[in-house]
């Protein structure tokens, strides 16, 4: 069985490799085969996981010892009005939900994004460059230097109700290369990445399936 | 030769390649086949003198087709594989500082480790993972696994069957429930993060068995992140470790370590220098850091020379580009 | 009335969810936990749609023979065997060993990971052809690119072996990485915060409501 | 300490609040400790009674102890502080075991260990209090129902390789009753609320005053600039124009960018009389963009050179997507094309494509791994948040433009904060920045 399996992958892996040479029979199969089979399993997970193990086993608990959570119905009942859609009459009605989901959305995000990505990067960033308490090598205050300069430089550039001239261009400018930098690095982790999938189907073909390496 | 033809052509020679490499696996021609040096030098010396063919060609005005760049990066990832080079991985200091994080773990610990991925990341993060559960397990350390991608419990699968197969750990004899539990997925993204830092149980009724939450003796009296002593995310996107830095470590404290695919690691450093994430792990290199930090060398390390030549292929095409940029493309422009 | 009550709902539960956050108190310390909940649920429902969705697409290619029918029968076959195959396992079917699992195993994780995998290729031509130092900015994002690249691997400072300890190719990208990137990063994460900020309000307080469908 | 502070705050004015919390944030950065859990030492084997103890092993009991409800939670939860045994520094101290007995009528009922901490720490969180069950109850009763009695002791063992062969402990004053308690608001977080409400203020305001009419100045963004110049040489070449709005759905803001940043090249398309044609990759994406297009033609005098086939759907699958705009590009060689909306992995291959047909190429995203492929193989890239004031500065719309400016003068407050805190921590002064400190629960 193991055998047939490695066929199989293997199959499926060279044909979604076939794309490079060009568009394809065997990768057209390939990729409708994923697209099945991706979302036959995302279906089943959420029923399982979800419906039952979440809303179904909390309402109707298999231990006696449980309280029954009646609170969830509510979240039942969004979830059908969702399902509403597919019914043109009163599909208006899957608006509810949607507009709870994005309420909610709404509301952690505000608070969340606000107090960690503002509050405590400003409060990291409003560190002694350099002075008695602080245990500062040169490396460190460098970068302290460059943090601050770049994180100040960079917020600069996205300011928009001011013309960026004089000092304040000059500051969006140095700003524009930090950035730029940030970016390089983005591009070089991004290579990184791609590489290491490839290289985890390469290693797929010729260590699990053809065994040439080990 | 006509288009029918052609295709005939390629149905059968991909038949014949198949049926060899079939007979060839089972008659064993493959194994030991890896490169003695003098080959692995040649290789390398044959690349480097084709990719200078084509710097030069590009200089001419011929740039290289896409194809033969596909080829390129093809050959340069699968060949190091095949070659007996070995090298040591530098360590970032953000990889040291989770690993000096790891090492203040008591025995006996409780570990959160979250897989919040799905098979592609794999290659990137299914080291990590491995190293990291291993850690714990040479050490008795409890892990409790959850999933916010519904492929991440089964992700975890994998590592463990891995693990427990080893020597070292199966003669520990760890039971399921009461030295790592697998708490399986729950969707509602950083809502589950949330919810988790009030109550458990309400977000996981039941393991993935299906186990009820409080007969499993390791999760029986953790209520909340307060029974957590460290946790773990290895992330592939969202959600992942921005919303676990952003809800599990600025909501509820908890101590938390990363391991991200190279991609969204970018993104994060800002929470590591700040402390909010305690190390961040990398891609690919990352997992061969934590690979070399606790001294088991995995497929993080094992992959690092084919990694280090994708780089340098595809550093050696973006000059080549350039050359032919300055040459030629940035003339016809202004002209 | 079809505007209002989703307006209602949507500023009702974003508020309460903001001040929740400052409220340890019982009931509101638990109604951003029940949101949670019917979040997830909600989420649940949802992929019924979607998975409807693709269904009614691919049923109506087959039926109305539209050009590569077949590959939209191979979808519906192979959405039924997937789906079918995990409800008649029942909760466990992520077990090891189940026929979900070997389906996850064998041809999931295989596509799924090729797909991206074939990225590299594409990376690679495109930067072959389209990365031109062509400006400053440009000539700054590829020098750091490089830096990073190299840094990163063992090769980098196997190539500058010469340079003194601490000033190799993988400490400068540990450099790049950790103060240059931190900054331009962190200058994003406060932009896109307060950018995030911003539209949640206008979204809680009834200003932003695109996502019901335009007027 | 900490508790007695608050209790006095609730009586004092907003002022005094605000000063309080950030001072008592501010000492609370030192005070805090490692999270302390019920779990950190693993119980060892125990053989205590085989071995005698050697005498002198048993260390001094810790002192001070209190024990008191925890601030600012939900109650359920109890904390009881010590001072270390006066034989910590001297290795006589291994753990410490804290004990809990129930209150029976006043009095402490049966001690049982509840857990076991690491020398060194000085407090401990008791979360397993019996809370109230019911709706009503909860809502009603801010304190927990039961209340408890605590002790805390010093233990020395002879721990060598986990087998315990002796154990000494010596036990402090029993401290009790205590009782949990729930707060109705979390002063650790002031901060973050005069933050949030201060940033919440300077938007509403912004965007009060923009709908009233005041002008709001927006920089030049150097792509949008480029906007006119790019349709005008696709008339000139007669070639097409193609604009991408990302691929990705109705629910993603940078969508709604993008096609808000559609409806101004449509009309400008409009007016040059250049031909536009819109790939979409949803399905309710390409409704929504043919409105916005059609109406751009109208707003432009020209409704009837619309077309509804100029917007067309691909197919939701990202790489599919992908591929059909690169056969497209590659066939009719457009001399613009416009790519502004959330992209993942096809960035780079549509970027690509558009670059090696030579056509202009201006892009925007906020999707920061992106970003390095536009910026290298784009004209002109939008980054990150200026797709958003793209569609501010396009639309004039007064709402948006006001909550743009709003959130600049939030962006010049971070400024002023960075700049302010760096010179006083430079000169030696540390509590600025407590200011931003954001507590965990």
């Amino acid at each position: 069985m193991h055998h047939i399996a490695l066929w199989v992958a293997a199959f499926l892996t060279l044909g979604i490799i076939s794309f490079l040479y060009r568009d394809n029979a065997w990768y057209k199969i390939c990729e409708s085969v994923f697209v099945g089979i991706s979302a036959g399993y995302w279906f089943v997970s959420y029923f399982w996981d979800n419906l039952y193990g979440k809303l179904w086993l909390g309402v109707f608990p298999r231990d006696p010892a449980q309280q029954p959570d009646y609170i969830l119905l509510i979240g039942g009942a969004l979830g059908v009005m969702m399902l509403l859609r597919l019914i043109p009459k009163i599909g208006w009605l899957s608006r509810w939900p949607l507009a709870f989901i994005v309420g909610a959305t709404a509301g952690l995000n505000l608070i969340i994004y606000f107090a960690s990505n503002v509050m405590v990067q400003v409060e990291d960033t409003i560190r002694p460059l350099f002075g008695a308490n602080y245990s500062s090598s040169a490396y460190d205050i460098v970068g302290n230097i460059v943090v601050a300069v770049g994180t100040f430089a960079a917020l600069i550039y996205f300011f928009f109700s001011k013309e960026h001239k004089g000092a304040f261009g000059g500051a969006a400018k140095v700003g524009i290369f930090v950035l730029m930098v940030t970016f390089g690095a983005s591009f070089g982790y991004t290579v990184m990445s791609r590489i290491s999938l490839l290289l985890g189907r390469i290693d797929f073909l010729m260590g699990d399936w053809l065994g040439v390496i080990k | 030769m006509n288009g029918r033809m052609y295709k005939y052509l390629a149905a059968v020679a991909v038949v014949t390649a198949c049926v060899l490499l079939y007979v060839g696996k089972r008659v064993a021609w493959f194994e030991d086949m890896m490169f003695p040096t003098w080959l692995s030098i040649l290789v390398c010396v044959l690349i480097a003198a084709s990719m200078f063919w084509i710097l030069l060609r590009t200089i001419k005005g011929k740039p290289a087709e896409r194809r033969t760049v596909f080829l390129y990066v093809g050959i340069a990832v699968s060949l190091p594989l095949l070659m007996t080079i070995s090298v040591h991985v530098p360590i970032s200091t953000e990889g040291q500082l989770l690993f000096d994080g790891m090492k203040r773990i008591q025995p006996g610990s409780k570990v959160l480790v979250s897989f919040d991925y799905d098979p592609p990341s794999a290659p990137e993060l299914q080291p990590m993972a491995e190293a990291f559960m291993r850690y714990c397990f040479e050490r008795d350390i409890k892990v409790i696994i959850i999933g916010l991608w519904p492929q991440g419990p089964q992700q975890a699968n994998l590592a463990l069957a891995k693990l427990l197969a080893e020597p070292a750990i199966s003669a520990k004899n760890l039971v399921y429930g009461v030295d790592y539990v697998n708490l399986g997925f729950q969707s509602g993204n950083e809502f589950v993060i949330q919810r988790m830092g009030s109550d458990f149980k309400s977000m996981f009724p039941a393991d993935y068995r299906g186990t009820p939450y409080d007969s499993l003796p390791l999760v029986g009296n953790v209520r909340n992140f307060s029974g957590i002593d460290y946790s773990f995310n290895l992330s592939a996107g969202y959600p992942g470790t921005r919303e676990w830095v952003l809800i599990g470590v600025d909501r509820f404290g908890l101590v938390m370590g990363a391991g991200n695919t190279a991609v969204q690691t970018t993104g994060m450093y800002p929470y590591v220098r700040s402390g909010q994430l305690k190390g961040i792990l990398g891609g690919m290199s990352g997992a061969a850091e934590i690979e070399e930090l606790t001294e088991r060398l995995g497929k993080g390390a094992k992959f690092m020379v084919a990694q280090s030549f994708g780089h340098m292929v595809m550093i050696v095409f973006i000059v080549i580009g350039n050359v032919a940029y300055f040459l030629h493309e940035r003339k016809k422009k202004k002209a | 009335m079809r505007r209002e009550i989703p307006l209602l709902i949507t500023g009702i539960v974003g508020i309460v969810l903001v001040v929740a956050y400052f409220i340890p108190h019982f009931p509101f310390n638990r109604m951003a936990d029940w949101s949670a909940d019917w979040f997830s649920i909600v989420a649940a429902f949802a992929i019924w749609l979607g998975a409807l969705n693709l269904f009614r697409l691919s049923i109506e290619n087959v039926v109305k023979r539209k050009p590569g029918w077949g590959y939209a029968v191979v979808i519906i076959v192979c959405f039924l065997i997937s789906a079918g195959v995990g409800f008649i396992e029942g909760r466990d079917f992520r077990n090891p060993g189940s026929a979900s699992d070997w389906i996850y195993n064998y041809v999931y994780t295989p596509l799924s990971s090729t797909m991206f995998a074939i990225l590299a290729f594409f990376v690679a031509s495109a930067s072959y052809r389209a990365f031109r130092a062509r400006n400053l900015d440009a000539t700054l994002l590829l020098l750091a690119a490089f830096f990073v690249m190299l840094g990163r691997v063992p090769i980098g400072d196997m190539l500058v072996g010469f340079l003194p300890e601490h000033w190799r190719l993988s400490d400068l990208s540990t450099w790049v990485m950790n103060f240059p990137n931190t900054a331009g990063q962190r200058a994003i994460l406060i932009g896109i915060a307060l950018g995030i900020v911003s539209s949640s309000l206008r979204i809680i307080l009834g200003i932003e409501r695109s996502h019901l469908g335009g007027d | 300490m900490k508790q007695r502070c608050r209790n006095r705050i609730r009586t004092v004015s907003l002022l005094l609040i605000i000063c309080q919390a950030v001072v008592s944030s501010a000492t609370s950065v030192f005070a805090q400790s490692f999270p302390v859990t019920d779990s950190t030492i693993a119980s060892a084997h125990v053989e205590a009674q085989v071995y005698p103890v050697p005498p002198d092993a048993a260390p001094a009991p810790p002192l001070s102890v209190t024990a008191g409800d925890t601030p600012d939670d939900a109650g359920g939860s109890l904390t009881i502080r010590w001072d270390a045994s006066a034989d910590e520094t001297r290795g006589k101290v291994k753990y410490y075991r804290i004990f809990r007995a129930p209150n029976v009528g006043g009095r402490p009922g049966e001690f049982e260990p509840l857990g076991e901490l690491p020398a060194g720490t000085t407090q401990y969180s008791d979360g397993k209090i019996a809370t109230r069950k019911g709706f009503w109850e909860q809502v009603l009763h801010s304190t927990d129902s039961a209340a408890y009695f605590y002790k805390v002791a010093a233990v020395n063992d002879s721990a060598v390789n986990g087998t315990v062969y002796w154990q000494a402990q010596s036990e402090s004053e029993v401290v009790g009753p205590v009782r949990s308690s729930a707060q109705w608001f979390n002063f650790q977080r002031i901060n973050v609320l005069v933050g949030l409400l201060l940033l919440c203020a300077f938007i509403v305001y912004y965007i009060e005053r923009a709908k009233a009419g005041k002008p709001i100045f927006i920089r030049k963004i150097a792509g949008l600039e480029a906007v006119d110049e790019a349709v005008g040489r696709a008339t000139e070449m007669g070639r097409k124009i193609f604009y991408i709005p990302g691929s990705q759905d109705m629910d993603q803001v940078q969508t709604l960018a993008g096609i808000t940043i559609l409806g101004r090249v449509a009309e400008m398309a409009a007016v040059y009389d250049a031909r536009l044609e819109v790939p979409v990759s949803r399905s309710l994406v390409m409704v929504t963009c043919r409105e916005v297009v059609k109406e751009a033609y109208a707003r432009a005098g020209r409704p009837d050179s619309f077309n509804e086939k100029q917007v067309h759907y691909i197919t939701d699958d990202q790489f599919g997507y992908a591929a059909a705009i690169d056969g497209m590009v590659v066939r009719e060689r457009p001399a613009t094309i416009f790519m502004m909306g959330l992209f993942y992995a096809e960035a780079l291959i549509l970027a690509e494509t558009g670059n090696f047909v030579g056509a202009i190429q201006i892009a925007g995203t906020a999707e920061p791994s992106q970003l390095p492929f536009f910026v290298a193989a784009c004209d002109y890239t939008l980054i990150g948040e200026e797709l958003f004031a793209a569609s501010a500065y396009l639309s004039r719309e007064p709402r948006q433009l006001g909550s743009l400016k709003g959130q600049d003068i939030g962006k010049g407050v971070v400024l002023a904060a960075i700049i302010i805190g760096i010179l006083l921590e430079t000169l030696g002064v540390y509590h600025f920045a407590q200011l931003f400190k954001v507590i965990g629960y």
